[in-house]
C-alpha cells in the first residue's frame, strides 16, 4: 500500500509542454505513472512525445482532459503567475489530488487558491514542492525516482534535496519506503504534516515514519503532539536550520524564524517530549530508523 | 522585501490612510530646510530596515530647524543593527493623548490574512502576545470575503470606546487591508496608530513588507527596493536568482536546495565548524548561476574553505561542475574547494571536474567534515 | 408548535434606533417577543425604551450584544447601503436566524451576502420580506400582529400587504395560523418557498399550507414539484400578477416575467398539475383551506 | 434601469472591452458629419430600449455620408416598441466572419451571476435557449472568488477552435465580468460577439442594465438616465419613490404593497375590467405620495374610475386618506374614486374621508367591482 498516489492514479500534466513539465512528463513516464493528458492552452488537439516514445494527447483545459481521460490526479508546472489559477482549475474540474510543484507563488494568491480547494474538497500538495513518489508504483512530480525503493518508512519533508538525501540514505541501506511526500517550502500548502500521518496510519503497509522539518511556523511541533496522540509507529524526526539566524527567509518562503517562534531548537525540543526520535544529522535518520523498525 | 517607513506611508496614503506629510532628506541640510518648511517642532527618524531605532538614537525631536539639522547630520552615516542609516524621514511631531496597534499579515496557520490589534500601541507587539495577550485582538480574514464592514468595526471597537474614534478606525482598518492587498504585502503595520488631543486617529509609523512573489505586477512597488541599502552580495544573489543569507562563519556553502543548504550549515556547525553563509543555488541549475555562486562567495574575505554539496534531482551535476570550472578561469578563487555530488550525471561530473583538477566525494558527512578541517587550518 | 420563531427567541434588533427599527421594536416587544438588545454602531450604553416601557439595552456591534444577552436571532432595519454587511455581521456572530426586512438591496451584494450565510449555516429570511409571525408566541418583523390568531395553517408568501390580506381573511373566518412567513420579494432571498414547506412538514400542528407566489422565476414550480413528492397536507396556492406585461418589473425586483418564464399561469397550472388547490381570488383561499382541512 | 447600447459600450470600453469606434447623433446631418469623419461603410442604430430595432427598421447599412443622413432621417423620430428614437449611434460596419453570444446576468435559481456564451451569436438568445440548448454554455459565478482565469478560458473555448480566439474572448469574458461588477449590473451582454476576416474578436453590440439599487453608489450610471426617452408619469413615480408601470386599461390602481397590487389588478381583471395601472405606494407612504400618485393616475386620459386598496401595516391608513384629500384640493380629479382601507388607524381614516366627502369599504373585493362597474359605465 501506499499514500495518496498508486498504480491507479491517472495523471494529467498541467504546463506539460514547458521546459520543467516535459522533462518531468518523461521521467514520471520512465518511473511508470500512467500520465493521461496535458493541458497547454492553445496546444489542445496536439500531443506529446514523451523520451521513451509514449504519446500522451494535449488538452486547452484540465476539464477536457478530466471528461475524455478520466484524470483522476494533476501535477502544476506551470510559471507562478498562473499556478494558483491552475490548481483552481484543477480542483474545479474534479481531479481527487493536485500537486502543485510551482516555486514562487504569491503567498495572497495561494490563501484564495487554498480556500477554493477546501471548499471543493480536493487535496492539493504543495505548492513549491518535490511531490510524491509510492516506490515501485507510481511519482507526481519531480523526486528521482532511483533514489527510492519499495519497503515499510513513510517519508514526510518540507524540503525537496534534502528529502533525496535522507531517502537516498534510507535506500543505500537497504531500507524502503511505501511512500515519500514532499510538502513544500512555502508558507500556504495544502496537505501539512499533520494530515500526511493520518493518511500513513491508515496504511497498513507503513511501520515507521520519517518527518523532516525545517525552522518556521509550527507545524512540527503541531505534528508531534499529534503522533503522541495517535500514532503507534515509531517515527524519526530531523529538523533543518539549527544555525539559521531570526528574521531571515532560508530560500523556501516559509523558513523564516519570527521573533523567538518557529526555531530548529524549539521544535527538536518539542519532538523530543513527544517521544520522537531526533537525528542529529541526515545519516543519523538511518540508525534511528533501523531501530524504530527493529522495536 | 523590506520597504522603508517612508515608503510605507506613501502607500498607505494612497490607500486613503490619514497620514502626516513628512519628506526624505539625505544630508543634514536637507533635514534642515524640510523642518523649516513643515514649521514647528519636527521628528528626525533614520530610516534602516530594523525595529529599535528609537533606542538605538535614530529618532529625534527637534523643536527648531537647527536642531533638526543636528539631529539629521548625528543620525545619517550611524549604524542600527549592521545597517548604515542614509535617509532620514522629518515629520511634524503630532501631541498623543493615546497608542495603539494594528497590523495584518499573513498567518500560516489560519491559512489566511490575520489582523492584529492592541490598545497597547509604540510597543513590540510580540512583547505584548507574550505578556499580556488579552490585550490583542485577532481576527482571521477570509480571503474569499475580504475584511467585511462589521469586522473592522469589531477590531476597531476593541481600540477606542469614544464612538468618533471607533469610526475613524474602522475605516483605517478597511484602508489599511486595500494597501496590504493591492500591494501584495506579507506584512503591513501602523504602530502606533495615534489619537491626536483632538480625537483625530493618525498613523505615525508604518512598516510594511512585500512578498518577492508579487513584485513582478507591482513595478512601483519593486522600485522602493533601495540597493544602496542593502549588502553587494545581496543584491548580485538576486540578480542571479540565488537564495543568499550572510552569516558569520568561514566555511562558504554552495548547496542545491533551501533545506539541504540548512542541513549542510548545521552539519558545519555539528562538525565544530561556523558556516560563512546560505546559499542555495535552486533548481535548474546552469553553470552561470555557480559562477555568481562562487562570485559571492570568495567577495566574503572571511571564507577560508567553500563546500559545495550537490545532489542531484533536477539539478544536473554536471551543470554545477562546468560552473566551477569555468569560474575558477574567470575568477581568482583562493579557499581550497571541497565537493560533494551525487545523482542525476553526476558521473559526467566527475569527469569534468577530474580533467580540471578537482576531486570531489559522494559522502555529504565526509566532504563537510574536510571543509571544516580545512577552514581550521587556514 | 411553529416554525423558525417562537417563545424562545431571543431577538436582537439592528438598527434600533432607526425610525422603522424603534418603531417595530416597540410593536415586536408588545406582542411578546423577546428583544434582548438592540444594535447601532456608536450608542452601545445606551438604552431603547419601548413604548410599553421596556428598556432595551443598545450595543455596538452584533457580537458584543449575543455575548452580552444570549441572542439567538436578529432583525434587520438599516438601510439598504449597510444591510447586507448586517446580515453578514449576525451571521458572524453566531446567531441562527437573521430576518432581513430592509428593501433596496444591490442584488450583487446580496449574492455575497448569500454565500456568506450559507457557509456559516445561519439561516436567512429575506431581504424585502416582512418577516415572520408564530401567532401568540412571537413575531420578528413588520407583520400586524392582531390580524393573526394561533390555529392549525402554515403560510408563506412573497408578498407583505398579501400576505396580510390573507392572513386577515384566515383569522376573519376562525381559522388560525402556526406560523406565517413573509420570504421576500427580492431576486436573492435566503429562504424559499421549499425552506418553509420542509420546515412546516416536521412542525405537527401544521394542518394545512397557503402558498402565496407571485410572478417571476421558478420558485412556485418548483415547491409545486416538491410537494407533491414531499408533502401530505392540504396546500392552497395563490399566484398575483396575472395581469402583469412580460419584461417590467412590478415593484418587487423580482416580481418581472422574462421572456415567456415566470408567468403567474404558467405557475397556476404547475400549482394544479401538483396537486395543489389554486384560489383565482385572495377571498377564496379561505374556502379552499377550510376544504383541505376537512378532508 | 436599461442603458442604451451607445452608453453600455462606453462601460465596456473603459473596462477594456474592444469596441469599435462610434459617435451618436441626434439629427441627420450629425449622422452624416459623423459618417463622413468615420469614412468607409457606416451603420445607422437607433438608441431605444428595446429589441428588435433590426427587424423594425432602425438599422441600416449606409455605403456614404448622404446615405448615413438619409436612414438617420427616417430612424430618427420611429417608433419601435412604442418608443420613439431620438437618438442614432453611427459606428464603422465591421466586416464579419463569426457572430457568437456572450451574456452574464444574475440568475435567481444559483442565486449568483451566471454567465451564457453561445456560438451561435446575432440571435436571440433565448430562441437558441429553446430551440438549441446545446449550443449554450453556463458557468455559475461564484460569488465569493469571482470569474476565475480558468473559467475565461473554458467559456471561450467553447466559442472558438482557434487559439488566438480563444485568447482573446477569454480575455474579453473577465472584461465583461469586470464591467458587470464595477457598474452594479443586472445584465451585459455582448451579441453578437464577432470575429473579423483578419482574427480580431470585438463587441459589436452591447446590452446592459442596471440595478436600481446600485445607482446611489454610481453617479456617473445614474447620469445615463435617459428621461426625455421614458414616459413623464415613469420619470414622476421614480420622483416620488412610487413603483409604477402604465397599462392599457381604465381602472386606474393605488395600492400600497407589490404582490397587493398586482392581486388588485388581477381581481380587476377577474370582475371583468382592465387596471390602467400598476401602482405600489409602498410601505412607508406619507401624503405627498398618495398625491403623486393621484397626479399619475390622472394623467392616464384612459383612466376612467380610481381604486384605492391599502391594507394597513406600516402604511398608515390615515397618512392615505390625508393624502386623498389634499390631491383633490390641489388637482382636478374627473374620475369616481373608490376606496378600500383597512389596518391601521383605519378608524381615523374614515373620519378623515367621511369629513371630506368620501366614503369607504374594507372588502377588497366589493371596492373593485364596484369601481369595474364606475369604469364601465363612464
Amino acid at each position: 500500500m501506499s499514500i495518496f498516489i498508486d498504480a491507479s492514479t491517472r495523471l494529467v500534466v498541467q504546463g506539460i509542454t514547458g521546459r520543467d513539465g516535459s522533462f518531468h512528463t518523461s521521467q514520471m513516464i520512465e518511473y511508470g505513472t500512467q500520465v493521461v493528458a496535458g493541458v497547454t492552452p492553445g496546444k489542445g488537439g496536439q500531443t506529446f512525445e514523451a523520451e521513451d516514445g509514449t504519446l500522451v494527447p494535449i488538452f486547452n483545459t484540465v476539464d477536457r482532459a478530466v471528461r475524455e481521460t478520466g484524470a483522476n490526479a494533476s501535477v502544476i508546472y506551470v510559471p507562478p503567475a498562473f499556478a494558483s489559477g491552475a490548481i483552481m482549475e484543477a480542483a474545479d474540474a474534479g481531479v481527487d489530488l493536485v500537486v502543485a510543484i510551482t516555486e514562487g507563488i504569491a503567498v495572497q494568491d495561494m490563501t484564495r487558491a487554498y480556500a477554493f480547494v477546501q471548499d471543493r474538497g480536493t487535496r492539493l500538495l504543495g505548492p513549491n514542492c518535490p511531490g510524491a513518489i509510492s516506490p515501485g508504483k507510481a511519482k507526481i512530480g519531480i523526486i528521482p525516482g532511483e533514489i527510492t525503493t519499495p519497503g515499510p518508512v513513510g517519508v514526510i519533508s518540507r524540503s525537496g534535496t534534502l528529502t533525496y538525501e535522507a531517502v537516498a540514505q534510507l535506500t543505500a541501506a537497504g531500507i524502503g519506503q511505501t511512500t515519500c511526500v514532499g510538502i513544500g517550502g512555502d508558507p500556504i500548502i495544502g496537505t501539512n504534516f499533520i494530515d500526511c500521518l493520518a493518511a500513513f496510519k491508515e496504511d497498513p503497509d507503513t511501520e515507521a515514519i520519517v518527518v523532516i522539518g525545517e525552522i518556521g511556523g509550527t507545524d512540527e511541533q503541531d505534528a508531534a503532539r499529534w503522533i503522541r496522540e495517535n500514532l503507534d509507529l515509531p517515527v524519526v524526526g530531523f529538523i533543518a536550520g539549527q544555525t539559521a539566524p531570526p528574521g531571515r527567509t532560508m530560500g523556501h518562503a516559509g523558513a523564516i524564524i519570527s521573533g523567538s517562534a518557529g526555531t530548529a531548537e524549539e521544535k527538536m525540543r518539542t519532538f523530543e517530549e513527544n517521544g520522537i526520535a531526533v537525528a542529529k544529522r541526515p545519516v543519523d535518520i538511518v540508525s534511528l530508523v533501523q531501530n524504530g523498525l527493529r522495536t | 522585501m523590506d520597504i522603508h517607513e517612508y515608503q510605507a506611508k506613501e502607500l498607505f496614503r494612497a490607500a486613503g490612510l490619514p497620514v502626516p506629510p513628512d519628506e526624505v532628506a539625505t544630508t543634514a541640510e536637507e533635514a534642515e530646510a524640510i523642518a523649516r518648511r513643515l514649521g514647528g517642532t519636527v521628528v528626525v527618524k533614520a530610516q534602516v530596515h530594523t525595529g529599535g531605532r528609537g533606542k538605538a538614537g535614530g529618532v529625534k525631536l527637534a523643536s527648531t530647524p537647527a536642531e533638526a539639522k543636528e539631529h539629521a547630520s548625528r543620525i545619517l552615516g550611524m549604524t542600527i543593527k549592521d545597517l548604515t542609516v542614509q535617509k532620514v524621514l522629518v515629520t511634524p511631531a503630532e501631541d498623543i493623548a493615546n497608542e495603539a496597534y494594528v497590523g495584518v499579515l499573513i498567518d500560516r496557520s489560519s491559512q489566511a490574512p490575520m489582523f492584529m490589534v492592541s490598545p497597547e500601541g509604540g510597543v513590540d507587539i510580540e512583547e505584548v502576545a507574550e505578556t499580556n495577550p488579552e490585550a490583542i485582538r485577532k481576527l482571521r480574514v477570509d480571503p474569499r470575503y475580504g475584511l467585511l464592514p462589521h469586522q473592522a468595526l469589531w477590531l476597531a471597537d476593541f481600540l477606542y470606546e469614544d464612538p468618533s474614534l471607533v469610526k475613524q478606525a474602522s475605516k483605517m482598518m478597511t484602508q489599511l487591508y486595500q494597501a496590504f492587498r493591492s500591494n501584495g504585502c506579507s506584512l503591513a503595520e501602523i504602530n502606533p496608530l495615534i489619537v491626536t488631543p483632538g480625537g483625530e486617529v493618525k498613523a505615525i509609523d508604518a512598516k510594511v513588507s512585500i512578498d518577492e512573489n508579487e513584485l513582478h505586477r507591482l513595478p512601483a512597488v519593486e522600485a522602493y527596493r533601495d540597493t544602496d541599502a542593502e549588502p553587494w552580495a545581496e543584491t548580485r544573489a538576486r540578480e542571479a536568482s540565488l537564495s543568499f543569507v550572510k552569516l558569520e562563519g568561514d566555511v562558504g556553502c554552495c548547496v542545491n536546495g533551501a533545506g539541504l543548504a540548512m542541513a549542510t550549515m548545521d552539519l558545519v556547525k555539528y562538525y565544530g565548524g561556523e558556516p560563512a553563509n546560505f546559499l542555495d543555488i535552486g533548481g535548474s541549475s546552469n553553470p552561470d548561476k555557480v559562477v555568481a555562486a562562487l562570485e559571492i562567495i570568495t567577495g566574503d574575505p572571511n571564507v577560508k574553505a567553500i563546500l559545495f554539496n550537490i545532489f542531484g534531482g533536477i539539478t544536473r551535476c554536471d551543470d554545477v561542475a562546468n560552473g566551477i570550472v569555468e569560474a575558477t578561469k574567470r575568477i581568482d578563487i583562493k579557499p581550497p574547494i571541497v565537493i560533494r555530488l551525487t545523482g542525476t550525471n553526476d558521473k559526467e561530473a566527475l569527469e569534468i571536474l577530474e580533467a580540471a583538477g578537482f576531486s570531489a566525494d559522494t559522502s555529504m558527512d565526509r566532504v563537510v567534515e574536510r571543509a571544516v578541517e580545512l577552514a581550521a587550518s587556514a
